[in-house]
């Protein structure tokens, strides 16, 4: 367990890294053509040139950044939106319990990558639409859990006696839900990213991503019809894509255990 | 299962098991060979029975009968070619249409439907004589009220492109009797033979659709035509199966039993279909697939068309915003087409499948396209200079910024975006690395079609874009919605830059009404002159599909009808 | 003690659990043995290592458990050397338990009755189906469950916390076992309940001789039960003794503290007193006696800081461990 | 328990109804011209005009919100901008093959992914746990179209074992027994490939749900009776992880729903991802509301039966 931990932690501080030192970590800048289309991995270009004849791990190290934006804009989104709906939902009750939790089920029961599909469809693909389509479709299961966990600590005696002092609730409620929510929130969360990180991908591989922010979604998803050709255009980014999405589970198994 | 079957046959006729065919030792001949004499023979160890048949005014050996199947990319969810200009529609459902007249591959009007036709000296009345004896699939004859009927109610209002071509200088149709159709027109007008082939004008039965909505009458899912192959089957997102006419106009045709249209999205997916033998024939591959498939081994042949069932002679074109004040000044505009390596568009794109594009017009419009034309070539120190010259300036490697430059602030970076179809992110991409280098900043955006309309002609809003203009078989048809001063507008797909000449409107209205070839081609080189002197767009690159298909099989054509002569062997 | 030997003896018990930060311990040197038919009551804090203690008895450890013992005997059966089947003999039929928690202890998802009579075919497939159900209906009117035959279709969670905790001593009591251990078998009911059930127990132990393992966190609760009482502390016995001596003459300072806490037993002192601080949870690498930190007396002492105390055993059957007692 | 039922069947109403409203906001919201889809890059000012009238675009959007909801409930999605054709009658053909492909997947997933969570769970921090731990991380962190390029390549290329695309053979025209047969031949890989997935997340969420369940008290209690461990796990521990693992399947249809797109495109499986694909390529905004309301029906039926299941499992719920 002690080892599954250090790899998910591991990975994603070399991802990290990756995205804060993509300048200084790349050899070429990964928008501009350095050589001949698809040539295969050397000492010049480690991991070979895509379709136009550009650097593939200058592309995979700068695709770091794009991901990772993606992956933490998402998570921004779900834990503020999740946060507001869960602790109002819980705290208040009644018809706007039943409204945001209606709500919530319209969200749920969407299918994320169907309504990812459509959205793009219709207002185009980029990094800042991808996020927020994600973002607003992934919210509702940690919002139930959020709500769930207020509900119990409203009910708790703690807080009746809290509420007999007159102390503020809200934040009685705020500050006693947040601690507990932790190991929750993180399991959830890095299972959630994982799986953020393979739909962009596949919306890549359908080919509705954004070739202006060059992603591993986007340099993988988008390669694959030359995986015969070309291997190496199709593989290394994909490889990255699992280690991200390996690390963060695990990241997530062994903390979400850590009672 | 097929070819294990057939490699333990083979084996098993080694071991003298099974007696072989005795083989013709003096002129073993083989499925593809000219022939002269009529007749059929049996070849082969399997016993093949091959018949001497006409193939592209050739007379060859083929099998007769089989299977010919075809994967084509999506759903065509109606098999009414007359009703859109859909490539998927009309892709799985041509073969069992005609039109009144046939284009060869030099664009030379060749009877079909029609056997012969008449034009007025003023070229405003076209008069067709159509071929008797034809039957509609259900047996009922085929008539003049047929072709009418397929003009009025369902071409001129449904098929986009024969609706603006036609429509406004179109007086009418009339059937004088059975077996004539005559157009008349409100003023001379040259393009209408190129008009009346498969593709823009597959002629529908009246008997069928009349008084119907043609949008919605249950014939479009169970098609009845006069075309070589009928109606078989259509599963929903699975396949189309068409089965031989044997009661087809041109005798003895189609060679094949059944044609099935089999529905395969994933280009990687039909590329193994066709390696492992459950499909015959593909559109098109990615380039250096097909490479490799045509390096590995013998079993695949191969046929370049610049025709496709949804439009001909097509070409990548960058339009630029002339209403922008970046994109509006004429040396930006000459700057970047000398940024652009376009060479480089054909081998990394488009994998040499094409050509860079040499003129305004397409190569493929034989006559009309202008020879000789100087398009500003690769430079970037061209570029370089020009940009500088029009106040962008900049160090190297950085963006360039604005010095003076009219309609702009000082210092405003020289950024501008990119429209383009996400199926073209390749192109978008080397366009985006390419201008980089000159110090121009490229903003992509990737839209679906409905967006980039939207953008692009209703609200104007981009700098550059790239759409494939169909050129279509004769400027009027394809080439004319891109110049003229009329078609800027909301109206897709029409003139992007909003460029507008006086001049060129005159010459392009001109050209029209001249019926003829020599003088329509003198006043199109004038309008090509004018606009490499102007540069609106900017002309990339002609690229041309490959037809990739087993060699058991043979006999397709580059352009409608693509199987009508086509043969397999198993 | 008595030539007879007892009905549970153990010497020197160590348990330790595999974890990613190393071997942790939450058992360390227990003795402890009980007669046939006698009550010991184990007192601590939670966490002290009580539970682990008990399902080490029945050999309910998870398996990243380490157990070792000079001597872990139960009726002359050394319970180190059992195989899973022998368990199986074991479990339920002469040692059986009682848990804390009635709502979790019953399966939600059955029918009490269809648990009871699990408890008692288990051990007696010889026995048909009627026959079960007549002896399941005699235990739980045994128990004070008023129309049995009927209740016995109910599911667990239309019974009151009470009722259940009836049900579960019916459950534990049902194949006359040798040793009962009660896990804090009244903490989680109300106070009024807590006095029914432990008087159900005193009746059962009198009727059927059923020696009890009584684990408490509350002296109250075990003094009205115990015979013998064991102190437990951060995984040791710190003292032990016969109830009476123990509960009205406390040696060890956690004892003290403990008896404090409960003014009906302790000599009245005015004020109710709380423990500081919370016992270590981990208690390797801990230098000298583990309840320093928290001692009001030891807190100074250099023998304290640096030494372990061992258990001193004294006349009476009297233990205790602590450098500040002297015995 | 009526109540509860009926308790369960109000909230699903307003559900439907804010999904049919919701993608109807979404789609009227966006930019573009259905037309531009439909006049495919020609066509003049009459010929929009004509079609905007024709598919009643020039309404009022309430007006329109009311006659889609309302014709909706009447079962009738509207005409599809592209061919002309009903909805309905593009939709009804392909929920056959999708459901085939999802019910089938879902099935067998859930066989080997409720076994080797039983496996690990019951073997826990032991060899096999981990073995089954590694393999569907890996199976999880793993793009679905390399899995599934890699089993075609394999498979249907390689090996040539079952056949790379489609329902059917090409221009199969068997019936019964023999086209059942043929079906299954070719459902066999892209079936596999959306399995392989969800049996990775079906056998840790079960193995988890397992795991704490045999931390539980009663679980200890019944091996304190002196149960062995297979009576255990077949009499206790196995009713209690029905609801967890009823919980995972139920909660699993939309992904599966999800992944079905991917797979279905690679081995162009006649289904209703296809469809989607097609249609949002084209706009077809008629045709996707139609596909998009109906898998979130799909959905919140499945979260009803699972609802519903409970009940039956949990005297809990159905005693209420």
């Amino acid at each position: 367990m002690l080892r599954r931990w250090h790899l998910g932690k591991s990975g994603i501080v070399v991802w990290i890294c990756l995205a804060l030192f993509a300048p200084w970590l790349s050899p070429f800048d990964p928008y501009l053509v350095v050589g001949d289309g698809l040539s295969a991995p050397s000492w010049n270009h480690f991991f070979g040139t895509d379709l136009i004849g550009r650097d593939l791990f200058s592309g995979v190290v700068y695709g770091a950044r794009t991901s990772a934006t993606i992956v933490i804009g998402t998570g921004l989104i779900v834990v503020f939106v999740a946060l507001t709906v869960g602790l109002v939902s819980g705290y208040r009750g009644g018809i706007i319990d039943d409204l945001l939790m209606r709500v919530a089920e319209i969200f749920q029961v969407v299918p994320r990558f169907f309504l990812a599909i459509v959205a793009i469809a219709y207002f185009g693909s980029g990094v800042e639409k991808l996020i927020i389509i994600l973002g607003l479709t992934s919210w509702s299961g940690l919002a139930r859990i959020v709500r769930a966990e207020t509900l119990s600590i409203r009910e708790s005696a703690f807080v009746e006696a809290a509420q007999l002092f007159g102390s503020r609730t809200f934040r009685t409620i705020f500050r006693e839900i947040l601690p507990n929510l932790v190991p929750t929130a993180i399991t959830y969360l890095t299972l959630l990213l994982s799986r953020v990180l393979l739909l962009e991908a596949s919306l890549a591989f359908i080919g509705l991503s954004d070739p202006d922010s060059i992603s591993w979604g986007y340099l993988a998803g988008s390669s694959q019809a030359y995986l015969r050709s070309a291997w190496w255009v199709a593989v290394f980014p994909g490889l990255a894509i699992m280690m991200a999405a390996l690390s963060l589970t695990s990241l997530g198994d062994s903390e979400g255990r850590r009672e | 299962m097929k070819k294990s079957l057939t490699s333990v046959l083979v084996s098993l006729a080694a071991l003298g098991v099974i007696p072989s065919a005795p083989i013709n030792a003096a002129t073993p001949i083989s499925q593809g060979s000219p022939c002269t004499t009529e007749g059929s023979r049996v070849e082969g160890p399997k016993k093949t029975k091959l018949v001497c048949a006409s193939v592209q005014g050739e007379r060859i050996w083929i099998t007769k009968g089989g299977d010919l199947v075809v994967a084509i990319s999506q759903d065509p969810g109606s098999l009414n070619p007359a009703a859109t200009t859909a490539g998927a529609v009309h892709t799985a459902s041509e073969l069992m249409f005609n039109g009144l007249v046939e284009l060869d591959e030099k664009l030379r009007p060749t009877p079909e439907l029609a056997e012969s036709w008449t034009v007025d000296k003023k070229a405003k009345v076209y008069t067709f004589k159509l071929r008797r004896g034809i039957k509609w699939h259900d047996g009922v004859p085929f008539t003049s009220a047929d072709v009418k009927y397929t003009f009025d109610e369902v071409l001129l209002k449904y098929h986009s492109r024969t609706r603006a071509a036609m429509l406004t200088a179109l007086d009418g149709i009339s059937t004088p009797d059975a077996h004539t159709v005559r157009f008349t027109f409100k003023e001379p007008y040259g393009p209408l033979l190129l008009q009346l082939d498969v593709t823009e004008a597959p002629i529908l039965p009246a008997h069928i659709y009349q008084g119907s909505d043609p949008t919605k009458n249950s014939a479009n899912l169970a098609p009845v035509g006069t075309g070589p192959f009928k109606f078989g089957s259509y599963v929903r997102g699975s396949e189309i199966v068409l089965t031989r006419n044997a009661n087809y106009f041109k005798k003895g045709k189609p060679y094949l039993d059944r044609v099935i249209m089999r529905v395969i999205p994933n280009a990687a997916t039909q590329l193994i279909a066709l390696e492992s033998g459950s499909v015959d024939f593909l559109w098109g591959v990615p380039g250096p697939d097909r490479a490799r498939l045509l390096r590995r081994k013998k079993a695949f042949n191969t046929l370049v068309a610049r025709r496709n069932p949804g439009g001909a002679n097509c070409m990548m074109t960058v339009s630029f915003n002339l209403n922008r004040p970046i994109t509006s000044n004429p040396s930006v505009r000459r700057a970047i087409f000398h940024a652009i390596n376009r060479q480089a568009f054909l081998t990394d794109v488009i994998f040499n499948e094409g050509s860079v594009a040499a003129a305004p017009f397409s190569k493929g419009i034989v006559w009309a396209w202008g020879r000789n034309l100087k398009l500003p070539e690769y430079s970037k120190s061209k570029a370089n200079t020009l940009l500088d010259a029009a106040g962008w300036t900049g160090r190297d490697g950085t963006t360039r910024t604005a010095q003076g430059v009219s309609g702009v602030a000082n210092g405003t970076k020289l950024s501008i975006d990119f429209l383009h179809f996400p199926n073209f992110a390749t192109y978008a991409e080397l366009y985006k690395a390419q201008l980089t280098e000159v110090g121009i900043e490229v903003r992509l955006r990737p839209l679906q079609s409905g967006p980039f309309s939207t953008a692009v002609f209703a609200n104007r809003d981009f700098d550059t874009n790239i759409i494939s203009y169909c050129n279509g078989n004769d400027p009027e048809i394809g080439i004319r919605r891109m110049y003229d001063t009329a078609q800027i507008g909301s109206v897709a797909f029409s003139n992007a830059a909003a460029y507008s000449n006086r001049a060129v409107d005159a010459l392009f209205q001109q050209a029209r009404n001249t019926l003829d070839l020599d003088k329509r081609q003198d006043l199109y080189r004038r309008i090509q002159i004018q606009l490499v002197k102007d540069l609106p767009y900017l002309w990339l690159v002609e690229p041309k599909a490959t037809r990739i298909y087993a060699s058991s099989c043979g006999g397709f054509r580059p352009y409608s009808l693509f199987a009508e002569e086509a043969y397999c062997s198993s | 003690m008595t030539n007879e030997s007892p009905l549970l003896e153990i010497r020197d018990l160590h348990v330790k659990f595999k974890s990613p930060a190393g071997l942790l311990s939450a058992v360390d040197g227990v003795n402890l043995s009980l007669e046939r038919g006698k009550t010991l009551g184990i007192v601590g804090e939670s966490g002290g290592g009580k539970s682990v203690l008990v399902n080490a008895i029945l050999g309910l450890l998870p398996a990243n458990a380490l157990v070792s013992a000079d001597r872990l005997h139960f009726s002359g059966i050394n319970l180190a050397k059992l195989s899973k089947s022998e368990w199986c003999q074991i479990r339920g039929r002469r040692i059986s338990m009682v848990l804390q928690d009635p709502t979790t202890a019953l399966s939600p998802l059955r029918t009490i009755g269809s648990q009871l009579c699990e408890a008692i075919s288990v051990h007696n497939s010889e026995l048909g189906s009627r026959e079960i159900r007549f002896r399941s209906i005699a235990l739980l009117e045994s128990v004070g469950i008023s129309d049995a035959s009927r209740r016995m279709a109910d599911y667990p969670h239309q019974w009151s916390g009470g009722m259940r905790q009836r049900a579960l001593i019916a459950m534990a009591i049902s194949n006359s076992p040798e040793l009962l251990i009660a896990d804090e078998p009244t903490t989680a009911l109300d106070v009024t309940i807590q006095a029914q059930v432990l008087e159900l127990l005193r009746s059962i132990q009198k009727e059927r001789a059923i020696a009890i393992i009584f684990i408490s966190h509350s002296l109250g609760v075990v003094k009205s039960i115990a015979d013998e009482v064991s102190v437990v502390y951060a995984g040791r016995v710190v003292e032990s003794g016969s109830c009476f001596d123990v509960l009205t003459g406390p040696s060890h300072p956690y004892t003290q503290a403990l008896v404090d806490c409960f003014p009906e037993i302790g000599r009245l002192r005015g004020s109710l007193v709380a423990i500081e601080g919370q016992p270590p949870r981990q208690t390797e690498g801990i230098e000298g006696c583990r309840f320093r930190d928290r001692c009001t007396i030891g807190r100074d002492r250099a023998d304290c800081a640096c030494h372990d105390p061992i258990l001193k055993v004294s006349k009476g059957g009297r233990s205790v461990a602590c450098h500040a007692v002297s015995i | 328990m009526t109540k509860y039922v009926l308790r369960r069947l109000t909230q699903v109403a307003p559900t439907i109804v804010g999904i049919i409203c919701a993608s109807f906001i979404l789609v009227r919201l966006a930019p573009g011209d259905p037309i531009d889809v439909l006049a495919s890059g020609n066509g003049d000012e009459a010929y929009y005009e004509f079609m905007r009238t024709k598919y009643q675009l020039d309404e009022p959007l309430v007006t329109q919100l009311w006659a889609y909801f309302s014709n909706v409930l009447r079962g009738d999605f509207g005409t599809s901008y592209l061919t002309g054709e009903p909805v309905v009658h593009m939709i009804i053909p392909r929920i056959g093959s999708t459901v085939l492909l999802t019910l089938s997947s879902i099935f067998v997933s859930t066989i080997i992914g409720v076994m080797c969570g039983l496996l690990a769970a019951w073997r826990v921090d032991q060899t096999v746990d981990r073995v089954v731990l590694r393999l569907s991380t890996l199976a999880i962190a793993a793009p679905s179209f390399w899995i599934a390029q890699m089993m075609l390549l394999l498979f249907a290329l390689r090996l040539g074992i079952f056949p790379s695309d489609g329902r059917n053979s090409p221009g199969f025209s068997g019936s019964g027994m023999a086209r059942t047969i043929d079906t299954i031949w070719h459902l066999i890989l892209p079936m596999t490939v959306l399995a392989i997935q969800e049996s990775s997340t079906i056998a840790r969420l079960t193995r988890i749900g397992i795991v704490d369940l045999l931390d539980e008290d009663h679980i200890r209690l019944a091996r304190a009776k002196g149960l062995s461990d297979l009576q255990v796990i077949s009499r206790h521990a196995l009713r209690g992880s029905l609801r967890s693992v009823v919980t995972v399947i139920g909660g699993r249809v939309g992904h599966v729903f999800s992944g079905a797109v991917v797979v279905e495109l690679i081995f162009g499986w006649p289904g209703l991802g296809q469809l989607v694909l097609s249609s949002s390529q084209a706009q077809d905004t008629p045709v996707l509301m139609g596909v998009l309301i109906l898998v979130a029906a799909a959905v919140v039926v499945t979260n009803l039966a699972t609802d519903l299941t409970y009940m039956v499992i949990d005297p809990r719920v159905r005693l209420r």
